[in-house]
């Protein structure tokens, strides 16, 4: 995964590390991220992901390591030097301000004169559909305004990097869901490297053309949206993507099969005995009659109708199992459930969480 | 707009030229005190800046200097004034010509503060011929250990003040006899306060100043007027000892217990509260006080017409009495009548740098006309013997009658702190939380920290 | 930081260097005036000797009368007064907009800017016995006059300090509920708490820090504050002196320099006990957080 | 039974109001009476005959009267800017610098400064403006009392600093402002609020202080009102209640405009109510 060299990356962090008195909260982090990608870092909170973002931004100060955009080394220059622009969670439109003033501001700073800077904000506010707000106070307008104003100020001054720190968590569900498009289609259009911080797994794969997983500091796993989904390096990983994510069972490796509570799984490729985890999606799992070979027994738990599809959870020994069933139409169930597998799906964990293969 | 801004600044200019061509050749001089023109002292500030200055500049330039004075108003307390002058005369600053508390001096120049006037001057100083009419008590006003440090504006006396208005209506006085009240004892004081208590209970039948709030005026009204009249002083000026313990300071301390405390012949509220000398004042033009003792500036000044507390008939209603000694001949210096004198004037900044041209003002501003002048604005008794108190009849009789009996504060530097012990010792006694005798042992143990129990006299 | 450094430049040369100097002639018998002014000298400890001297320590005029008054007057104004009854305003007018809270606001703020001198006047008229309002009101209701500044000094000028400083209370409470998310009272209101409860459970914790902070910063004013000695000069006989007024009446009486800095000295400690205590319970409050 | 509860409790707020109403404005009713009464006392009464002469008798104290409406003034307002200025310097520095007991420093130096602005420091004070050469300078007044009143103002404008969301400033930044550029144009708008607080407070502080000019002032065409008022006393230093209180009331008036017009404009209160946004 570390096989692009340092030339063809456009921002490069080598062996990035930040410590906060004992805390590491970023722990020898290598990345390379292409001209033009948009490109997510993808972890639970508190995994050093938004620290990565402000390194990369100048925010922060590495306590070792090497940030390097379009070739130059940016470690030690101030955020100004960087050409970057970022957008923060709450937006941090100043409230003393106009939208105009606001968006204009970054241009303001580098001495843009007044009728260039008005001409150029209302390029850019028109671009995003709010040149009529221009006039207002952030306060006067809505979120979904607010985010757009926001992300105007970080587009006006045709940065080199956009550096995005959960932009949508504070819209509703709805306008989240436009803004991801909106986003999507605007960073195709204008074609800046982007840096996308989320710890919302559909948003980073619905967006992003590559995603970094991070926990604890540390990079999991790099890819595609779908590579990083269709083959999770770790638990972890496997356990973060996806919605239902990926069902994990205990159990054990014997002989080419994996033994869990109650079943027994046949499995293609032999692998070494020992204990294990059993990794499935929820969609590769399917409802069976009692008794079919290979079925997982379980214990109904609880019926979700979604509308196009139907989420069945189980108790399967000491884990809950999700199943999702593309129908309509509510299944009829008892008591107990036998869950088949398709074994050419699984994915196998080894104790220590690494994926075997 | 901009023509207002233009002669501004041509005025700005030619008042800088000005001010350079005065700084070339003239000299000059301030001179401050505790007066507000409108305020406080304000007739001082009217003497000396309507008359003595534009006379003494026109002099000085018949003489061929160009002098010009200025007289530095100061608005803040007494203390306040003192404390500006430690402060200003420790770094060498201040005004040429300062208004002084003769008792201050002893105190000042212990601390180097001060100087007499010949080391300031030199011995010309003696060459004034009008010292001749400048008595040695007058000297020492502003004197210490045998030097002069300034000249005194006057001196003054304390006397028993009382309204006639109120002694006619107890039948102390016939109506219209002119007759003049006049206790020879304190018992006959005494008496005259418990009969006007009996037949006017809504009248105070005497005050007599006590406590801190009063201040020096507890120990110059109140204190000296009581002690002096048990045969001692505060001070023993024989051995230069202090009195810390005496059979005197235990009978003048009676004195006021009988007062306040025991018979409440006086108000002790009204010498404890703030501002309660004002709050007297108001009592006595309302004729709610029959007898007070004070100092003459009380009559010349508080009760004179224009001031918030001024009689209308001040000399149909108010009279005055000498106090008298506890019994006759048992006074001070075996007198049947006591007093006590004290008295402001103006010294010399030991840091002015024309002490010549300072020396000569001050000499004119105490010149006959000058005080002459003064003496228009406000009759009272002056420091040359050349010039009487006139127009006031009743202020040239006090003087007359007190002066061969007054006395002095002790000119030491200590004073100031055993004054202040001495109204804590009256304090205690009029507010009833201590004895006479414990008040006295407590005043003892104060003034042999303050001086020393070496420098005190237990009897 | 460059920032920081103005501040410094100041606090260093007018807080720090002086504090220094005022403990270093506390040792002194540095004097403006009188013989020791000329040549001051080290007296060791008998300047604090004189302040602690037993036999006299509660006498009034001395150094443990005006402790006591002290401790009386901040207890009363500060603790008991000032705190409950800013607090009490601040939650009376919570949530609330309007004419009437513009005014209470304003008047209470009115109280605590207005220059001292002019308050002071203000207040001697106010409590004056003969001719003062509160008098004339409470003989309104038929109560006898009282003689405040006489009988009552000390009642006087903590109803004065009261009066005076309720207003910072006031705002520091009426921000710090204004920060309180309203959802807070409302699950306690729905939960079925009224509303003495809701206060108990739900505002007090929450405003618990600004408690203490408020009751360091009243507590340090008050006891700090010189203004009712232009009321009452610390009379009658002592009765309302507090520390600050014997300090000033030490130092500036007669210009003692040295004992005045000794009872500076002196009353510094006391306040870095006061606050240490409280900073100690602050940390202890903000636990939970 | 409700509605009567509730008329009840109504009418006990509306009643516990004017109480507390009364008991603030109570005491301020002399100083609008007295100075309209040809003959005070310390009565609250209705001024008769009603007039304004003591205002014209106070005019005519020509010191008191620039001590008023010139010296105050500068000394006052050189105090408001120089607290106000870099209290918030300061404040803005202290939140943003990450030291460990920082908090504890600003609380020993409010600690500080209520001791050493006291009666007891003045002398080393005096000393120290002495050997500057700021004796009797409006400059000597606005350090010392500006000194003295920066601990606590750092310490009213700390909580409004710590209000700003970090990412104001981190936001400029990236934009590309230079940390000056941040501070004026983003952080000091949004502090404007608190800073007026501060300002006020400094200003009324100063402009009520009588100690320190009493002390570094020496001449009188420099004293500020606070000392000026003792103008009207008399010989016997007795205050003179009807000009008294005319110049109590004018000596008032400026701090109440400047409290109206800030409550107006920004609103007087403390630390918060900032993130909703410029009104």
């Amino acid at each position: 995964m570390n096989s692009e060299s340092r030339e063809n990356g456009y921002i490069v962090l080598q062996g990035l590390t930040k410590h906060f008195g004992l805390v590491v909260a970023v722990d020898r982090v290598d990345l390379n991220i292409a001209q033009g990608e948009f490109f997510a870092l993808l972890g639970p909170s508190g995994c050093g992901k938004t620290t990565t973002l402000r390194l990369i931004a100048g925010l922060e100060r590495p306590t070792a390591g090497r940030i390097f955009i379009g070739g130059r080394d940016v470690t030690d220059l101030v955020p100004r030097e960087r050409d970057v622009a970022m957008v923060f969670q709450d937006y941090a439109l100043y409230p003393h301000m106009t939208l105009l003033e606001n968006i204009g501001y970054p241009l303001k700073v580098r001495g843009v004169p007044r009728k260039k800077l008005v001409a150029r904000v209302r390029e850019v506010a028109e671009h995003l559909k709010i040149a009529d707000l221009l006039d207002r106070r952030p306060s006067q307008v809505s979120g979904g305004q607010q985010q757009r104003a926001a992300v105007a100020r970080a587009l006006v001054h045709e940065p080199k990097v956009f550096l995005f720190d959960e932009p949508l968590s504070n819209l509703d569900a709805k306008l989240r869901l436009e803004a991801r498009a909106f986003l999507k289609h605007l960073q195709r259009e204008v074609g800046v490297t982007t840096v996308y911080v989320t710890h919302d797994q559909a948003e980073a794969m619905a967006m992003a053309d590559r995603i970094a997983v991070m926990f604890a500091g540390r990079i999991a796993q790099v890819g595609s949206p779908l590579d990083v989904y269709r083959e999770p390096m770790t638990v972890e990983v496997a356990a973060f993507l996806g919605n239902p994510p990926m069902n994990l069972i205990p159990g054990r490796l014997e002989g080419g099969e994996f033994v869990g509570p109650g079943f027994r799984i046949p499995l293609s490729s032999t692998s070494p005995s020992g204990e294990a985890f059993l990794g499935i999606r929820p969609e590769h799992l399917r409802l069976a009659e009692r008794g079919e070979t290979g079925a997982i027994p379980g214990r109904l738990y609880a019926v979700q109708p979604l509308g196009p599809e139907v989420l069945v959870t189980a108790q399967v020994g000491e884990v809950t199992v999700s199943v999702r069933l593309f129908t309509e139409e509510l299944p009829h169930l008892g008591d107990e459930v036998w869950l088949l597998v398709d074994p050419s799906r699984v994915h196998l964990f080894d104790s220590g969480g690494k994926r075997i293969r | 707009m901009r023509r207002l801004l233009g002669r501004l600044l041509v005025g700005i200019l030619a008042a800088s030229l000005v001010g350079l061509g005065l700084s070339a050749e003239t000299i000059k001089l301030t001179v401050t005190a505790r007066a507000v023109r409108g305020g406080v002292n304000s007739l001082l500030v009217q003497w000396l800046e309507d008359v003595v200055f534009p006379a003494f500049e026109k002099w000085m330039k018949e003489q061929g200097k160009d002098v010009e004075v200025e007289f530095i108003q100061f608005g803040g307390t007494d203390e306040a004034l003192k404390e500006q002058y430690a402060l200003d005369l420790k770094v060498g600053r201040g005004a040429d010509i300062m208004g002084f508390d003769g008792f201050w001096i002893p105190e000042f120049d212990a601390a180097g503060l001060v100087k007499p006037l010949d080391e300031i001057v030199g011995p010309e100083v003696w060459e004034w011929e009008d010292w001749k009419y400048i008595p040695p008590s007058m000297r020492e006003i502003l004197g210490y250990k045998g030097k002069v440090y300034g000249l005194p504006l006057g001196t003054d006396v304390r006397v028993i003040f009382y309204r006639k208005d109120i002694f006619e209506k107890a039948g102390i006085i016939p109506a219209g006899s002119g007759i003049r009240w006049q206790p020879r004892s304190w018992e006959e004081l005494l008496n005259t306060a418990r009969y006007l208590k009996k037949v006017l209970p809504d009248v105070i039948p005497l005050q007599i100043n006590a406590g801190t709030q009063m201040g020096e005026a507890t120990t110059m009204q109140g204190w000296f007027m009581v002690l002096l009249g048990t045969g001692i002083h505060m001070y023993d000026f024989d051995s230069g000892k202090w009195y810390a313990k005496h059979p005197g300071i235990l009978e003048a301390l009676n004195f006021y217990k009988t007062v306040y405390i025991d018979e409440k012949l006086g108000d002790a509220r009204t010498q404890l509260i703030p501002g309660a000398r004002a709050r007297t004042f108001e009592l006595f033009r309302d004729g709610k006080i029959a007898m007070l003792v004070e100092g003459d500036w009380f009559w010349r000044s508080v009760l004179a017409p224009g001031s918030e507390w001024a009689v209308p008939n001040r000399n149909e209603v108010v009279d005055w009495a000498m106090m008298p000694a506890k019994e006759p001949g048992a006074g001070y210096r075996g007198q049947n009548f006591v007093t006590i004198s004290g008295g402001t004037g103006f010294i010399l900044n030991p840091n002015t740098k024309h002490p010549e041209e300072a020396w000569a003002l001050m000499r004119f501003a105490f010149s006959r006309e000058m005080q002459l002048e003064f003496q228009k604005l406000q009759p009272r008794i002056r420091a040359r013997t050349d010039v009487p108190v006139t127009g006031d009849p009743v202020m040239s009789e006090m003087a007359k009658a007190l002066l061969p009996l007054t006395t002095v504060r002790p000119m030491l530097p200590g004073y100031p702190k055993i004054s202040y012990e001495a109204q804590l010792m009256t304090e205690r006694v009029v507010a009833g939380v201590m004895t006479p005798e414990e008040a006295m042992e407590a005043y003892a143990e104060a003034i042999k920290e303050i001086v020393g129990p070496e420098n005190v006299i237990e009897e | 930081m460059a920032f920081l450094a103005p501040a410094l430049l100041f606090i260093g040369v007018f807080l720090l260097f002086p504090f220094i100097w005022v403990l270093i002639i506390s040792f002194t018998d540095t004097a403006l005036t009188g013989p020791s002014a000329a040549n001051p000298s080290f007296v060791g400890l008998e300047n604090y000797y004189r302040l602690f001297n037993a036999s006299r320590w509660m006498r009034a005029g001395e150094f443990g009368n005006a402790l006591r008054n002290t401790l009386f007057f901040v207890l009363g104004s500060a603790i008991l007064g000032q705190a409950p009854l800013g607090l009490a305003i601040a939650l009376a007018f919570h949530r609330k907009k309007g004419l009437v809270r513009e005014l209470v606001f304003s008047v209470a703020t009115m109280a605590w800017i207005l220059p001292d001198v002019a308050v002071a006047f203000a207040w001697i008229a106010f409590l004056d016995r003969d001719f003062g309002t509160l008098n004339a009101v409470l003989g309104a209701f038929g109560a006898k006059a009282i003689d405040w500044y006489f009988e009552k000094p000390l009642v006087a000028i903590t109803l004065f300090n009261i009066w005076r400083g309720t207003a910072f209370s006031m705002l520091l409470f009426s921000a710090a509920l204004g920060n309180i998310p309203p959802s807070y009272w409302e699950t306690a209101e729905v939960a079925g708490a009224n509303a003495w409860q809701r206060f108990r459970d739900i505002i007090l914790p929450l405003i618990l820090p600004h408690f203490l902070t408020d009751l360091i910063l009243i507590t340090l004013w008050t006891f700090n504050t010189f203004t009712p000695y232009l009321i009452t000069g610390g009379g009658p006989f002592f009765r309302s002196e507090t520390v600050s007024m014997y300090t000033y009446r030490v130092a500036f009486k007669f210009l003692e320099f040295g004992r005045g800095a000794a009872v500076a000295v002196v009353m510094m400690a006391i306040n870095l006990v006061l606050a240490t205590g409280y900073l100690l319970s602050l940390r202890r409050g903000r636990a939970w957080r | 039974m409700n509605l009567v509860r509730f008329v009840i409790l109504r009418l006990g707020f509306v009643l516990v109001t004017v109480l507390i109403g009364t008991f603030f404005v109570l005491p301020l009713l002399w100083l609008l009476t007295a100075p309209f009464n040809a003959q005070a006392t310390l009565r609250v009464e209705w001024p008769s005959p009603f007039t304004l002469r003591n205002f014209g008798d106070v005019f005519r104290n020509t010191f008191a009267i620039r001590a008023l409406f010139l010296n105050s003034i500068i000394q006052a307002g050189g105090t408001m800017l120089g607290t106000a200025v870099i209290a918030t310097l300061a404040a803005y520095a202290l939140s943003r610098l990450e030291i460990r007991g920082r908090n504890v420093l600003v609380y020993l130096l409010v600690l500080f400064s209520s001791v050493v602005t006291g009666t007891a420091a003045m002398v080393p004070i005096f000393l120290l403006l002495y050997y500057l050469r700021l004796i009797d300078t409006h400059l000597g007044v606005i350090l010392v009392l500006t000194g003295g009143l920066l601990p606590t103002g750092i310490f009213l404008m700390r909580d409004f600093v710590e209000s700003i969301p970090r990412s104001y400033e981190e936001s400029a930044l990236v934009s590309g402002a230079t940390p000056w550029q941040t501070f004026r144009d983003v952080v000091l708008p949004v502090l404007r609020p608190g800073m007026m607080v501060v300002a006020v407070w400094a200003f009324v502080n100063a402009w009520g202080n009588f100690l320190i000019p009493a002390i570094l002032i020496r001449s009188p065409e420099k004293m500020p009102a606070p000392v000026a008022i003792y103008s009207f006393y008399t010989e016997g230093g007795t205050p003179v209640l009807t000009l008294i209180s005319a110049y109590s009331l004018l000596y008032a008036i400026p701090v109440v405009v400047l409290y109206l017009f800030v409550n107006w404009r920004y609103g007087f209160r403390f630390f918060g109510g900032i993130k909703g946004g410029g009104k």
